[in-house]
């Protein structure tokens, strides 16, 4: 196990010194695709976090008490992403029967979650990392954190942006890389808090 | 896009509140150069240079004026940056910030972020080691860096590195701007009164600069008297490490900073908080320029913030009466 | 149908490049692009795994029940990828090592689940395979290049080897992750405007 | 009429998902299998290759010869003190298993030292999960290297200055890495100078 790193520190690193979307580009997708509204990021933001918290947790178990004891830990990538998979159907369910509101506000982002790289780099990030449980899912919940600080910062650069004139070729996607690099710049600046790289 | 407007405008638009910032910076860059040598004022202008054929490339693609902003942005730049910096990196800066930092998003006016703190993040980030190792000892004697074309020793470390030495003299050295550092950093009273002069001029907004200095205050005061910032105490925090600048000069950019007078405060307070927080904790104990660069980040959302908070104040009025 | 595929295979990798065009699938693999080696298999792994995920797909694409394509489709993908990830723990020991974690990421990459998606369902086997691989390989050449700038500008450097001497000053931001960023968008602005230009031309 | 007609879909679909699943596990299974042997071989190889790299022995190319070589020069030492180790036979060369909490994770490195000088023999790192490019760089040749015939403990090399005897270039822009190896070596060295005093 790794005792390395406390829970907290891991949380930490995993919003700031190394914030999943700015340092390891997972994620990227969604958030070129979602960025341009603050509204939107925001809600696809909250879903993240809850997903990547809650599919962190069940991934661990399943692999600690699944996978492991039946030596079956190459089949990890299927049952991971299965996981995922399910879980963001089964929420979707029961949202939709629950809570009329929530379904509207967080609803339609769930099925984009699903193919949202940084889900599944959380749980294999942890398996890899030897994480023990709590640290799985501080660090999952601190991806979630650092992937929508980063999001909605984003769209509402964006949405300041929404009457510039960009030159030709870099707008969409052209220039939210370069925003996201001046980002991932600025975010340098807590590298080595905490004794964190 | 072409005929009247194309062919007999000036090449430069020159705006007034840029002006007074140049002017409000001439003072601690001569103050510079008789510190550290006539080699800063070749640095100068060879930025400027640069700086405005990156800015007039795009200009005149769109057949449009060079704003005097990018001058703003060379001399901001210049200050920033150590002043034994080899010339083709400090151009490598300043290109970068001009496209990079603010043409890309359609020129003044629209950059989210401020360009001269931009195209130093990225040469501070690219180049560490010429970029904090290697300080030049402001020159001495009567005549200072007047009969000098570069300082000749060479420190590897600031007062912000180290945190030794700190005392009466080092806080008078700091004020008149005897001590190793940027090019433009070390004269904290010239600093002064210039910004002094651009918040008189209504240039620089008074918010800001308040709400920052309270923030800076009150976190580096905790650290301070909690032990964990070391004897890097309040005067010494202020005085060094371009929070001068980066306060009169930076934080207060209109362009970049939010324009709703709330955000304004939570604004400045980020940036006040934030600067001891990465001077103390972080590796790059480049506090002032992060913590700019992270406010901009986030300025348009409090500025959003400050606008939903008016219209839910609003509302309520409106239901009690 | 030689035609159709040759038709498909230089869309994909021109003007139709998955990485300039649609800005799908930088995710996972621009992490290890600051160096070249690592690059390339991570690149000859995605393009393995296209190829035959779409082929796949593209066979059990009548049978497959719409609600759970999506599952369906990650499951083939995430199959493939263990078996890249299980040969080059066999073969080459050392790059898996390398590698790490990164090998598994190739299967959230939106370009195989796009191809999958928009391509595979719709068509037959063989077009779907030169689909899967020439998008697969537009893909890779994208990432070579940024790979060979990051490397040659961060650490002088190509393949590991010395290239440029110690007259220069490496960029350490190209092999940190702003540079990535910086070097991407870059490259699409020069693409870009290379295409627009050339479309205004044709009209 | 067609509630009947869901459920069969329903079905189908559980059908489907379920044999699409099996017959790639089947795939796998059989292709893991096949391999395993052959993954835990080359695992054990790197292990030896590293044991010998770092205690400064010439490291033989072929699988074969690299067994031999090992199980000639080498014994491997449970014995005293917490960390496991081996020692090597004719040389008074001991190298240490230690562990440190990198960036993301444990690494875990072999010391070597040599028992007449007290300097290191060499190091290298046996797992880690730093990031490819940056902290994985202490896997490449010039940071290994730069540990030979050095004596802890350890501090970095000033920027722009030649290192001395107990100085270590770090990684550009892996700064937790780099003092994850700092703690590492030196942690090496205060067990090394630790078990050698009580013998």
């Amino acid at each position: 196990m790794n005792e390395g790193i406390g829970v907290f520190g891991i949380f930490f690193a995993a919003v700031f010194t190394s914030n999943i979307l700015l340092t390891m580009y997972l994620g990227m997708c969604s958030f070129l695709a979602v960025s341009r509204h603050v509204k939107t990021a925001f809600g696809l933001g909250s879903a993240v976090i809850f997903v990547m918290t809650a599919t962190s947790a069940i991934n661990w178990l399943v692999y600690n008490y699944l996978l492991k004891p039946f030596d079956l830990d190459y089949l990890m990538y299927i049952v991971f992403i299965i996981v995922i998979a399910a879980f963001v159907q089964i929420v979707e369910m029961i949202i939709e029967r629950v809570s009329e509101t929530l379904y509207t506000a967080l609803g339609i982002f769930l099925p984009l979650i699903t193919v949202n790289c940084a889900i599944l780099g959380v749980s294999l990030f942890m398996i890899i990392r030897n994480y023990t449980f709590s640290q799985s899912v501080s660090f999952g919940l601190g991806s979630g954190v650092g992937w929508m600080i980063a999001i909605v910062a984003m769209a509402g650069i964006r949405e300041r942006l929404a009457n510039a004139r960009i030159p030709k070729g870099l707008e969409g996607a052209g220039i939210s890389l370069i925003i996201a690099g001046i980002m991932s710049m600025a975010f340098m600046g807590f590298t080595g808090m905490l004794g964190l790289g | 896009m072409n005929d009247k407007k194309t062919t007999k405008q000036p090449l430069i638009r020159w705006l007034a509140p840029m002006k007074k910032v140049m002017w409000a910076l001439s003072p601690a860059l001569a103050a510079s150069v008789y510190f550290f040598g006539w080699r800063v004022l070749i640095m100068f202008v060879v930025v400027n240079i640069f700086g405005f054929l990156s800015e007039y490339l795009f200009a005149k693609h769109y057949n449009e004026q060079v704003s005097s902003s990018v001058f703003v942005t060379n001399f901001l730049f210049v200050m920033i940056i150590p002043p034994t910096l080899p010339y083709w990196m400090a151009v490598v800066g300043i290109v970068f910030a001009v496209v990079f930092g603010k043409m890309v998003f359609g020129g003044f006016g629209k950059n989210i972020f401020n360009p001269a703190l931009t195209g130093r993040a990225f040469i501070y980030v690219t180049f560490a080691s010429y970029m904090t190792g290697r300080w030049a000892e402001p020159v001495q004697g009567f005549f200072g860096g007047l009969v000098k074309y570069t300082p000749d020793a060479i420190t590897s470390a600031t007062v912000l590195s180290t945190g030794e030495n700190i005392g009466t003299t080092f806080y008078i050295s700091a004020l008149t701007g005897n001590i190793p550092g940027s090019t433009g950093e070390t004269s904290a009273i010239l600093l002064l009164i210039g910004g002094i002069y651009l918040v008189m001029q209504k240039v620089a907004s008074r918010t800001i600069v308040i709400w920052t200095l309270t923030g800076m205050l009150v976190t580096q005061g905790l650290l301070f008297y909690t032990g964990t910032a070391g004897n890097f105490d309040l005067i010494a925090s202020v005085l060094s490490g371009g929070f001068m600048l980066g306060l009169f000069f930076m934080a207060t950019d209109p362009v970049s900073a939010p324009k709703d007078e709330t955000a304004k405060i939570f604004y400045g307070l980020f940036i006040g908080v934030m600067t001891p927080v990465i001077r103390t904790f972080s590796v790059w104990p480049e506090g002032m320029m992060f913590a700019i660069l992270l406010a901009n980040m986030f300025g348009p959302l409090m500025d959003m913030g400050a606008k939903e908070l008016k219209k839910r104040q609003k509302s309520k009025q409106m239901k009690a009466a | 149908m030689n035609k159709k595929i040759g038709k498909i295979t230089l869309a994909n990798l021109g003007r139709d490049n998955p990485v300039f065009v649609q800005v799908l699938g930088i995710c996972s693999t621009l992490a290890v692009t600051n160096v070249l080696k690592n690059t390339v298999v991570m690149s000859i792994g995605l393009v393995f795994v296209t190829g035959l995920s779409n082929v796949t797909v593209s066979v059990l694409r009548k049978q497959i029940p719409t609600r759970i394509r999506m599952m369906v489709s990650t499951l083939i993908i995430a199959s493939y990828v263990i078996l890249v990830d299980i040969v080059l723990k066999a073969y080459l020991p050392d790059v898996s090592r390398q590698l790490g974690p990164y090998v598994g990421l190739i299967i959230t990459n939106c370009i195989i689940m796009g191809r999958a998606e928009a391509f595979a369902l719709n068509n037959k086997p063989l077009l779907s395979f030169a689909d899967g691989i020439s998008s697969g390989i537009g893909y890779s050449y994208v990432l070579l290049i940024i790979a060979f700038f990051r490397e040659l500008m961060g650490s002088g450097t190509i393949w590991g080897v010395t290239v440029l001497g110690s007259w220069w000053v490496k960029w350490s931001i190209m092999v940190m992750a702003p540079g990535a960023f910086f070097m991407l968008a870059v490259f699409i602005w020069l693409v870009k405007g290379v295409i627009i230009k050339d479309a205004e031309v044709a009209k | 009429m067609e509630k009947k007609s869901k459920t069969a879909f329903r079905i189908r679909m559980v059908l489907f998902m379920f044999s699409v699943t099996f017959v790639f596990v089947v795939i796998l299974s059989f292709v893991h299998l096949y391999t395993r042997s052959l993954v835990t071989r080359n695992e054990n190889l790197f292990l030896k290759r590293s044991v010998l790299y770092s205690a400064g022995l010439s490291v033989p190319e072929s699988a074969e010869e690299l067994d031999n070589f090992f199980s000639e020069n080498i014994t491997e030492s449970q014995g005293t003190g917490e960390y496991p180790h081996y020692i090597s036979k004719n040389n008074g060369i001991v190298v240490y298993t230690v562990n440190g909490a990198g960036l993301w994770g444990v690494i875990t490195a072999h010391v070597g030292f040599d028992s007449q000088t007290g300097k290191m023999t060499g190091i290298d790192f046996v797992k880690h999960n730093e990031t490819p490019g940056l902290g994985a760089r202490i896997d490449e040749d010039w940071f290994r290297e730069q540990f030979r015939g050095k004596k802890g403990p350890f501090t970095y090399v000033p920027e722009g200055e030649e290192a001395n005897e107990n100085q270590f270039d770090a990684i550009t822009g892996a700064t937790g890495t780099s003092k994850a190896v700092k703690d590492i070596v030196n942690k090496a060295t205060a067990v090394y100078n630790a078990t050698e005093k009580s013998e």
